[in-house]
């Protein structure tokens, strides 16, 4: 168990948009967490990152609590995540906007950069080292060089996912990771997600295209108004019939 | 006590004039999201433009002061279609100084066209009333009545009819507007357009109580824009409660502290509130 | 091959301006140079916090005019050398610009480019006010020029001209430094998304503070140079009007580039004391230039310019078989041996 | 980064070499007459450029009187005099910078600059090569203080006025004293004059309650508080239009009482916004208008020939213009164009020798310290009509004759 939240509850003046969810995020496993829109799934990541601080409940990570921590320091602890909206650096290189996901690993300060230190000087190279290794990692080494505000959408998520990677956490968080893309492209990222998990790293998702969570998921969690209403391995929630009446619900109502 | 009752009448009169330029300058952030630092510039030009028609056009005080909102109503609308529609996709940070700008250009205009020197607008009503026993002279009267009749006609207006009912909404959310069908183009230029009138009609009544000059309007729009941080960026109430909460914090506290730096108050009111409260004073914390 | 290109103009720059005192005798346009000088130090400081870490601090002349009159208050009053009060206003600029930024920060975007505002109007209302130590509306009088330092003196214009070019190319080496390291990227990850930083583990905070105090400090270390050399301060130096001249300059030189805030100041400086017949409407050329400035050429002259050498460049490039495609499809390029399994899926 | 560190150190290395160079320059001519430029520092924009304008009007008449009579002559060749303008927006240090690019680009022997701050700033630079006349038109004694031995002071100096005009009011109205005068360090300093002499003589002083007049949305706030002490007389004074206005203010408020008017402000130019009746009781400046000497009155009539009938001759105007005809004077008699110091050594016989209609003012002596002085007279409105209140001339340095 790497991740684990206890009555984990968030209202924004009187709205409960996350209410007493307790969720576990197991080591090395998929997690997806599905649910209509307005559930509150993207509002649950930005508790588990701390962009929220939670009105009531607590999260543990590794056994510590990290309840109300700032995003930053969650993210040191090895907390790292993707957002709905790739939010990347348009003008600038896919290398240069994933280098700085591994700041936080170095220590050059205001003085190193200005007399450019050995410190200073080593740590930008070893940036650029891991940033092209993660490059690799996700399959598009060759455009490192370009500027992604060039490169076409899946290609920008693979640098997304590259710049969350690269800090080496324990625990990725992947906001719609194929939103906008093709049916080829989302096989193309489901087997990205896989190979990440295999190279160690948990992965938790929220998704909406439910033939890609179905095939990548070892557990999946329904909220619906802020409330979890299951979790269990995905064939068991395909034949729950509360979920089957939050999404026939939902779908009515929109 | 009496110089308490009448210092609240200044406040008031004075509050009235903040909270219309305030107005305007609240509405154009809460819907287009611009901080238009040439507002008080606007507010200058409508004093201009009021004085011109009423002294040098022989028109009524009245007169003049309808020549003027409709004038600087269609320069609202010029400006949001040269400078600021381009820039609606552009940072935030553009707008800004691009609305520094064309504060410099219209002071400078102004300069070319009326001259550097002071200019005083003659009023109908520059009588004296006595109120409660209180010297009250009647334009300031007539700053109060009129501003607050204003104040209730555009939130009228804003809640009860359509196109105001559009402009609220853009307000909420640009994208969410244009979405049900509203037309943002039309709305950004109606509230400019508003904006600037509200700049102006400000101006004329407050012109005859003070003189006229290019550079009236630098103090008032520095003014206005700490009114809608207390008051919340693009909360109506929120300018109106704040303009008069200032221009009594003013008065009072020049009367009782020290008038020397009654100029200075609204600005260590400013940096004060927002220490405490970095998204102002009325607006919920997100 | 454009990295050798930018390292000949900037040499070519600093060779002219080496050589500038000895091709006029004019003493004011070797003034107006350091003016321009002294304001450029000002301006890469606004560029640090506007243009890098995109936050619109309008306080920024305020913070020069701090460090000038705590420079020439230190010389005037206390007699201090000229090389003890320089670092000593840095330093002063640099605190009080912390001490703000702490409180100035909890506020964002345009809340904090009006809490700046302000900030700096509460700074020049207490300049002008506090006549006592600032010697009020008449200002500071007196302040003597930079003192001798070992075999140096800077009696003469031209001895000050080379101080302040010194001190230019000394803030100019810096920033570029600043700027290509990893805390300059970090303070381009806070502009270009504060969230997405925050999530990559950067302390943005922490950063924006840091960002803030840089400013700061190169705003007081300017304004420390200015006092001397003008040897008059008035509340004025902290003004609207200086901060509207500093933002136009960043902003038409070109923000967040390297070149920018010189090439701008220095032009925009030249151009306003060419307007001579047109002193009093020089605003109604530049409020206008300003606009259409933002509208068309955002990135500014440095940005223009980079364009046109990337047009060039890469019509030079595009010819030649191996240059890389504007926009590439990933599934058609080779992958290499250890590419993840997903390469293969994707066809 | 090898390249920057050797570049600055030439740079370090031309730095003291540069250090040693020198320059040299000479004036200019043009033909048959030699042109003179004279310069000019002052607010010609925001809030301040209409008194900067006045200025520059009774300069551009004194130097077109000079052109078209033809007859300055030094060394036996003609003179012909140019005015060199420059927009300092009242800003001391753009007066210096304004002064630097004035002994550059146009080697004006003398420059006018018309507020204090700008003059302080630019005091030392006279004497500093190139050396120039500074011509300094503020009434702020610390411009004489300063000793610089080239300047021309040429308004009365503002310390004169307080005895009179506290001792006129007070004797008129009573003794409590309002104190609501512009909240600039001028105006600060005029306040503490006025209210040291108010209790000197046995007077009360009441709150200070001094307002920024040119940034004051509504003046009824301090208005209102100074009428609370129920005062006697009131010291207002800054630019002429706002000043009017605060009369008015007080007037509407039921105030009865009288008034001792700061110097920056002119009747003449109140009287364009209020009646006089709302005047009564003030003292201040003389109204240029109402003097009756053979100078004053061509003066007058000559600046509405040149600048039309509804701008006013005022006292800025008709100063400046009075200094420039003395500088001008007394190059004739140094016989030199470009010599400060020759012509400053002049000015004191200059003043005496000019004739009687290039003389607004009865102005005669140019002191040691460079102070033009002479047989000044202010005003008392009473009834409606101008009373006038002559002032004692000073000795030297000291305080007023006794």
């Amino acid at each position: 168990m790497l991740l684990r939240t206890q009555k984990l509850g968030i209202d924004f003046g009187g709205l409960k948009a996350v209410d007493a969810v307790d969720l576990v995020i197991g080591a090395g496993a998929v997690t997806a967490i599905i649910g209509p829109n307005g559930a509150g799934k993207s509002t649950l990541f930005n508790l588990l990152n701390g962009f929220h601080k939670p009105t009531s409940g607590r999260i543990f990570f590794e056994g510590d609590d990290i309840t109300g921590l700032p995003s930053h320091r969650i993210a040191r602890r090895g907390i790292s995540r993707t957002f709905q909206t790739t939010r990347l650096f348009p003008t600038a290189s896919a290398l240069e906007n994933v280098l700085i996901g591994y700041r936080m690993h170095t220590r050059t300060n205001l003085w190193d950069a200005i007399l450019r230190t050995p410190r200073a000087r080593r740590e930008e190279a070893e940036c650029r080292d891991r940033a092209m290794r993660v490059l690799e990692f996700v399959g598009i080494p060759e455009l490192a060089p370009l500027p992604v505000g060039s490169l076409p959408q899946e290609a920008q998520k693979r640098v997304a996912i590259a710049l969350a990677l690269v800090s080496q956490p324990k625990l990725l968080l992947l906001d719609e990771p194929a939103a906008g893309v093709n049916a080829n492209e989302t096989a193309a990222l489901a087997e990205l997600i896989r190979y990440i998990v295999s190279s160690g790293t948990t992965v938790c998702l929220v998704e909406h295209k439910m033939r890609m969570v179905m095939a990548l998921a070892d557990t999946i969690i329904v909220l619906n108004h802020g409330q979890k209403i299951a979790e269990g391995p995905p064939d068991q929630i395909c034949s729950d019939p509360a979920v089957i009446e939050a999404y026939l619900g939902g779908r009515r109502d929109a | 006590m009496t110089l308490f009752f009448q210092q609240l009448v200044n406040g008031i009169a004075l509050g009235s004039i903040y909270g219309l330029v305030a107005l305007g300058l609240t509405l154009v952030y809460g819907v287009l999201k611009i901080p238009n630092f040439a507002h008080g510039a606007l507010y200058m030009v409508g004093a201009y433009i009021t004085f011109v028609a009423a002294v040098v056009y022989g028109m009524g005080y009245i007169g003049a002061i309808a020549v003027a909102v409709i004038v600087l109503a269609g320069i609202g609308v010029a400006l949001e279609r040269v400078v600021f529609n381009p820039l609606r996709h552009a940072p935030r940070l553009h707008s800004m100084i691009a609305a520094l700008g064309v504060l410099l250009f219209l002071e400078a205009g102004a300069q070319l066209a009326w001259g550097a020197e002071f200019r005083r607008l003659p009023s109908p009503f520059s009588g004296t009333v006595v109120l409660f026993g209180l010297p009250v002279a009647t334009q300031r009267l007539l700053v109060i009545v009129a501003a607050v009749a204003v104040m209730i006609g555009l939130s009228l207006f804003l809640k009860r009819t359509t196109t105001g009912a559009a402009i609220e909404a853009m307000a909420q959310d640009r994208a969410g507007a244009l979405l049900v069908g509203i037309d943002t183009r039309k709305i950004a230029m109606l509230t400019f357009a508003i904006s600037a009138a509200l700049a102006a009609f400000a101006a004329a009544l407050v012109a005859p109580l003070n003189l006229i000059s290019p550079t009236m309007g630098e103090a008032v729009n520095l003014k206005a824009f700490v009114i809608i941080i207390l008051g919340g960026m693009g909360s109506i109430p929120g300018a109106v409660v704040g303009g008069y909460l200032l221009a009594l914090v003013e008065v009072l506290g020049g009367t009782y502290i020290s008038s020397s730096f009654s100029q200075l108050i609204a600005f260590a009111v400013l940096v004060v509130v927002l220490a405490f409260r970095p998204t102002g004073l009325f607006t919920r914390g997100v | 091959m454009r990295v050798p290109t930018t390292r000949i103009l900037w040499l070519a720059a600093l060779l002219a301006a080496l050589a500038f005192p000895f091709l006029t005798d004019n003493l004011y346009f070797l003034s107006i140079v350091i003016t321009a000088f002294i304001t450029a130090i000002a301006v890469y400081g606004l560029n640090v916090l506007v243009g890098e870490t995109g936050q619109l601090s309008l306080a920024h002349a305020g913070f020069f005019g701090i460090g000038a009159y705590t420079a020439g208050i230190l010389a005037v009053r206390f007699d201090l050398s000229f090389w003890l009060a320089l670092p000593t206003a840095v330093a002063v600029t640099a605190f009080l610009g912390f001490l703000v930024g702490m409180v100035a920060l909890r506020t964002r975007g345009d809340y904090f480019a009006i809490f700046t505002l302000g900030v700096g109007v509460v700074i020049t209302g207490i300049l002008d006010l506090w006549e006592g130590v600032t010697g009020g509306t008449d200002g500071l009088i007196g302040v003597p020029p930079p003192t001798r330092i070992g075999p140096l003196t800077f009696e003469s214009l031209e001895a000050q001209y080379y101080l302040y070019l010194f001190c230019l190319a000394l803030t100019i080496l810096a920033v570029r430094n600043l700027s290509r390291s990893l805390v300059g990227r970090t303070l381009l990850a806070i502009r270009n998304d504060e969230h997405l930083a925050e999530a990559i583990g950067i302390n943005v905070g922490r950063t924006k503070r840091l960002s803030f105090t840089i400013s700061t400090s190169l705003a007081g270390f300017a304004g420390a140079l200015y006092a001397p050399f003008l040897g008059y301060l008035g509340p004025s130096v902290s003004g609207l009007v200086m901060m509207f001249n500093m933002l136009l300059y960043l902003m038409i030189g070109g923000a967040a580039s390297l070149a920018g805030p010189l090439v701008g100041t220095l032009l925009l400086m030249a151009a306003t004391q060419g307007l001579l017949a047109f002193e009093e409407y020089q605003l109604l050329i530049l409020g206008p230039l300003l606009v259409l400035s933002i509208i068309f050429a955002p990135t500014g002259i440095a940005g223009l310019v980079n364009r046109i050498g990337q047009r060039l460049s890469d019509r030079k490039t595009k010819p030649g078989p191996s240059a890389a495609p504007s926009s590439p499809s990933p599934k058609n390029r080779a992958r290499p041996s250890h590419a993840p399994p997903h390469a293969e899926a994707g066809n | 980064m090898i390249s920057s560190h050797r570049l600055l150190a030439l740079g370090l290395i031309v730095v003291t070499v540069g250090a040693c160079s020198d320059e040299a320059s000479e004036g200019t001519d043009a033909d048959g007459t030699e042109v003179v430029n004279i310069g000019f520092s002052g607010p010609l924009s925001g809030g301040a450029a209409f008194y900067g304008q006045n200025v520059v009007n009774g300069l551009t008449m004194a130097i077109d009187e000079l052109n078209q009579a033809g007859d300055i002559e030094v060394n036996e060749q003609a003179v012909r005099f140019e005015l060199v303008t420059l927009d300092d927006r009242y800003l001391p240090n753009e007066s210096a910078t304004n002064v630097r690019r004035l002994l550059q680009q146009s080697r004006t022997p003398v420059i006018f600059v018309p507020h204090v701050g700008g003059i302080l700033a630019v005091q030392p630079m006279s004497v500093r090569p190139p050396e120039f006349l500074l011509s300094a038109y503020s009434s702020d004694p610390r411009i004489l203080e300063a000793a610089n031995p080239l300047t021309l002071m040429i308004p009365p100096r503002y310390d004169g006025y307080f005895e009179p005009f506290v001792g006129a009011t007070m004797e008129a109205y009573g003794n409590r004293l309002g104190v609501l005068p512009t909240n600039t360090s001028y105006g600060r300093a005029w306040a503490e004059g006025v209210t040291e002499e108010w209790r000197r003589q046995g007077g009360e002083v009441l709150g200070d309650h001094s307002v920024d007049y040119n940034t004051t949305t509504d003046f009824a706030g301090p208005v209102t508080q100074t009428l609370a002490d129920a005062p006697d007389v009131i010291l207002v004074g800054g630019p002429s239009q706002p000043t009017a206005l605060i009369v008015h203010a007080l007037r509407q408020q039921g105030y009865e009482g009288g008034f001792i008017v700061m110097d920056q402000a002119k009747f003449e130019e109140m009287e364009q916004i209020i009646p006089r009746t709302e005047l009564e009781g003030s003292v201040g400046v003389y109204p240029l208008e109402a003097y009756t000497s053979v100078g004053t009155v061509g003066f007058v009539e000559r600046f509405h020939e040149k600048f039309g009938r509804e701008r006013l001759p005022t006292s800025e105007v008709a100063l400046n213009y009075f200094g420039m005809h003395i500088v001008a004077q007394a190059m004739e008699l140094a016989g030199t164009v470009a010599d400060p110091q020759a012509i400053r050594g002049q000015l004191t016989e200059a003043a005496r020798q000019l004739s009687e209609d290039r003389k607004p003012y009865e102005y005669d002596t140019v002191t040691k310290e460079g102070h033009l002085t002479g047989d000044v007279v202010t005003a008392f409105i009473q009834n409606g009509e101008y009373t006038a209140i002559p002032i004692p001339r000073r000795s030297g340095r000291g305080a007023p004759v006794e």
